[in-house]
């Protein structure tokens, strides 16, 4: 299965150091990482996932407006074709919000995994990891039941 | 192919025009009448002046809300509470990406609602008359601030206006703000900006240029921002600036950020012409701040005892509530008022640091490598170095968002908390510069008795809002 | 004729057995009982261990309100949210003028009425258990601070009850506080305080004593301040003790700040015996405060970056709200913090600044002016040649209230900021050094284009709290 | 007339630098300066103004009880024999308290004038030598007219 990884700043936030660290932290664990860069639109993290047949989207979002920016994500996802594990990070919400709110919110919108900003990309990884290899063996084990 | 060279006056005149129709207030400016009204400002209302005229560092906070009203009350406070010396007006963002209909709707439901729907003053949108009603109540020199890549209309309606000096360029509100304008695109247009910058100069009406010294805030080394101030002052001096402020943002290191300030006024009355008037600014640190008040004061604190060492023209402070994002009026004040205390105890005092020199001398040898390399990569202009030298990679920005930047370089602190370059990509430097660098970061790695790596750069970025300058490993030394 | 001598064993159980009879709760105080408790106590509760072994700066606040319960609460806030490393139980006034009476009376109604009816925490009314309560609730060590001139009873019921550290001297807690207690008579009370100090240290309870470096808190000369430090350990160690932390006040200028707590720490050295481990605590300035919190947080920082390149073993912080009196718990808090991030930022840088070796010299051949008129007038006896040094005013202390000290030498700052002697009246001191001072200050009077006079001082002691190190004439240069 | 200024801080107050800046003032303008110090009671004032036929008492508070401290003063004063100008200063209230309120009171109790701790030494000098002009001339006047 393909350990690529997209990474990228979804909606018109200009936010770099994040995603710069993520890709430096994912491509030291082994990943090959394809990084959009910021302000990239859900049809861009589509396209590249499809292009280089990305095993997870990662979504940066730092200015707070996250929730309208990933409406409708994981549709555009699907109707490319794309079928990746997604994680979502960073200041989501504007304001001093619960945070365990602000998961439910983006897991809603079908995100596997919602990290705040003070995650520790080490967390992400090790998260990323482990989802990718019991991935890999639910669908070796629906391919064996099947 | 655009080059380093002066805009001509008819081509002046066809892009004001044409500028000045992209909204209804462009009609309003008229440039004979505008040197009437910059003539009629007194003394103390005029930037370039009052600045280089300066005994000490003078200090300016940034503020802009959406209502005229507003924006007078608040800086009316920054000055009589804060004691602003000079003040700021913050652009919207709307009018940063040139989307006035947008700022228009803003601004209108402001003033129905009494609230700021707007992160900024949309200047465009209050036109020449509602910036000369600004001018006019606050009664010291007032900037515009804001990050625009294509900041024509905005100059031509804030110089009409009466503001006297004016931030940004074509690289400094490009490769920090924004992926997708080339370089080309806003080279060109800041080449109108500083034309009329120029036009205005000739007239005797001087406004002040000030290059955005910070670029992405976070971990810049000295000598590539210091590269970028050159030329940006170099291509304003062309189109006829006289005033220019060259800027820089504060890394935390007394002694690399007083050694960086002495280099960059040093290069900067080096390389700009002999008619420039160069001053400094300092920008207190521009990275993530402590989520804690307390914290936030030790910080601003550190930048008020580098400013009173280092004695930059200006000083553009911060507030206690960085952490949260727009300050209130009272916090700015604060961040003011904290910055003076510190300056006004330390500035008598003599403080003559070990190493200064040493480090200055080091950041003029980078800084001079970084110029070499775009002059040759432009055959000697300096516009089509710059587009060259970052399509190459031999000039570079750590952490830029923009297309037009590798963003590939990527710094760290070395053992003494001096920013330093763990990953150089492209970047042009000579190799004995390089060996310096390595060793320097060595050393901190062995202190740390880890390997240099990436996590060093990821620990060091959150390291002062975690209360420390070096992103040491937790629990380490 | 009392002497530098150490106390008799059969004395100090005399004078324990009188002063416990002083108020009810004395009885409950039984030595070898409270070296068992002191025993029981874990490594991160003994003060002078934690002390000692620290591999930077701890910080410690001023921190005392009447009922036990609050104190507990307050002292668990200064420590969580404050993240002191040392912690302070300040004494109220009635205490330090041994009013038990009056202090009980005072306890009793903060327990009715749940006001603050006192400035601190009567220890004394509380008792050896109220004490133990407080000392086993709060997970750090804790040190009484007073300004006491008879400490004796306080010393016998907070060292029993589990204190291990206890500010205050003769002189320190005399001269600055009191008018009409005679130096005799307090040196004689706290030979007590210190023998009792030492017969814990003696069965390896390593009481800890911090004479009061800031004195007057008002522009006292460095080398004034450390010759007192140096006869308080002196005499502390005679007794017996055996962890002294000798303290100084900041006057604000960083070189001579700097150099002043290097000079503490290296005299201490030589002239304490080797058996004494010495350490230094620095307090943030003690004048006054400017009338607003963001100044005053301006100041406190001045204090963390002289801590952080000094590195003393201790700092004593001050709050934002120091101009109104007693700070409430945040503000203490945020003083703390503040601090702690301007030393956590700076510490590991290396700042070598010039000067610093000779203005340390400077206070080093001062101070062994004063310490060699202290031993000529006492025949070699310390406590006999500080008594006749006050009394000829070849030892004196400025602004100093009590009768006992001439109280006629004045300072005021030279052209740097640095306190120099104005008016030397009787003090004793090399001419040459006289004359260093004398030209420092004239250099002061060439700037400011007048005469040297009282003006400066009173112009000095203002400057703090009115923005400024140097009292400049206003308008003035 | 006597142009001897009894100088002192009342009560138990130990704040001492101000009377020091005070003495130095006074003496340098010409005055002969009595300084009591610290902690200075109500008789030791009187006694020393009587003692050196002084022609005004400046008294000093500023740890917030001088009218605690103050009560009967002037009435201390008159019994002992002692008639001279007298001015208090300091920071006299606890509190942000209403200055105008606070020099009412102060006068109600017979202080001819009352200070902030703010006051410049040299006002107190500037006023000090114009009421003992004044007063002299009354003087003067009452002497010739009657």
């Amino acid at each position: 299965m393909s350990q690529t990884v997209v990474l990228g700043v979804i909606g018109s936030d200009a936010h770099v150091v994040g995603i710069t660290i993520l890709e430096q932290a994912f491509n030291a664990a082994g990943f090959d990482v394809i990084n959009l860069g910021v302000q990239t639109s859900q049809e861009e993290f589509a396209e590249a996932a499809l292009e280089h047949d990305a095993a997870a989207v990662l979504v940066s979002s730092l200015y707070g407006h996250a929730e309208q920016d990933c409406q409708g994500f994981h549709e555009t996802l699907e109707s490319t074709g794309v079928d990746a594990t997604t994680y979502i990070g960073g200041n989501l919400t504007v304001g001093q919000d619960d945070f365990e709110e602000t998961r439910a919110t983006f897991e809603e919108l079908g995100f596997d995994r919602v990290f705040d900003s003070e995650t520790d990309t080490e967390e992400a990884v090790a998260a990323l990891t482990q989802d990718l290899r019991q991935r890999t063996q639910e669908t070796e084990r629906a391919t064996i039941s099947s | 192919m655009i080059r380093d060279e002066r805009i001509p006056a008819d081509e002046l005149q066809r892009i004001d025009d044409e500028i000045r129709s992209n909204w209804s207030t462009g009609d309003a400016v008229d440039f004979e009448e505008a040197i009437d009204y910059h003539e009629s400002l007194p003394q103390r209302k005029r930037f370039a002046d009052v600045l280089e005229s300066a005994d000490k560092p003078l200090l300016q906070p940034r503020a802009g809300v959406p209502r005229l009203d507003d924006q007078i009350e608040l800086l009316e406070y920054l000055h009589g509470e804060g004691k602003a010396d000079l003040l700021p007006t913050t652009i919207d963002s709307y009018t940063r990406d040139n989307e006035y209909e947008k700022a228009q709707e803003g601004l209108e439901k402001a003033r129905d609602t009494g609230e700021d729907t707007l992160n900024g003053f949309p200047a465009v949108n209050h036109g020449v008359e509602g910036c000369r009603e600004l001018i006019d109540a606050i009664d010291a020199p007032i900037e515009v601030r804001h990050g625009t890549p294509d900041a024509r209309l905005l100059a031509a309606i804030t110089f009409a206006g009466g503001f006297q000096s004016f931030e940004g360029g074509p690289i400094s509100y490009n490769i920090p703000y924004t992926k997708r304008h080339g370089l080309e695109e806003t080279i060109e247009k800041w080449q109108f900006v500083d034309r009329l910058a120029g036009a205005y100069t000739e007239r005797g009406v001087r406004i002040n240029r000030e290059p955005f010294g910070p670029l992405t805030g976070t971990l810049v080394p000295p000598s590539i921002a210091i590269a970028i101030m050159l030329v940006e002052g170099k291509l304003a001096a062309t189109q006829g600036v006289r005033s220019i402020t060259l800027g820089y943002g504060q890394v935390g290191n007394i002694v690399q950020d007083v050694a960086a300030l002495n280099a960059l006024k040093e290069l900067g009355n080096e390389y700009l012409p002999d008619e420039v008037v160069v001053t400094t600014v300092f920008h207190e640190w521009m990275g993530g701040f402590p989520p804690d008040e307390a914290r936030a004061n030790g910080v601003i604190s550190l930048g008020g005892m580098t400013a009173s060492i280092a004695q930059p023209d200006k000083v553009i402070t911060k507030s206690p509530q960085e952490f949260q994002g727009v300050p209130t009026k009272e916090a700015n004040s604060a961040g003011l008022r904290t910055t003076r205390q510190v300056i006004d105890m330390a500035i008598e005092q003599q403080i003559d640091i070990d190493g200064i020199e040493e480090e200055q001398d080091l950041i003029e040898r980078e800084t001079r490598c970084l110029m070499d390399t775009i002059f040759e990569h432009g055959d000697g202009d300096v516009v089509q170095g710059t587009i060259q030298a970052f399509d190459s990679g031999a000039l570079d920005v750590p952490f830029a968002p923009s297309d037009s930047a590798a963003g590939a370089v990527l710094p760290a602190r070395d053992d003494d908390g001096r920013v330093r370059i763990f990953e150089w990509a492209d970047l042009e430097m000579d190799d004995d510069i390089k060996e310096i660098h390595k060793a320097r970061l060595s050393q901190r790695a062995d202190t740390e008795g880890r390997d240099q790596s990436f996590r060093m750069v990821a620990d060091d970025v959150d390291a002062i809002s975690d209360g420390k300058l070096i992103g040491r490993p937790q629990g380490g030394a």
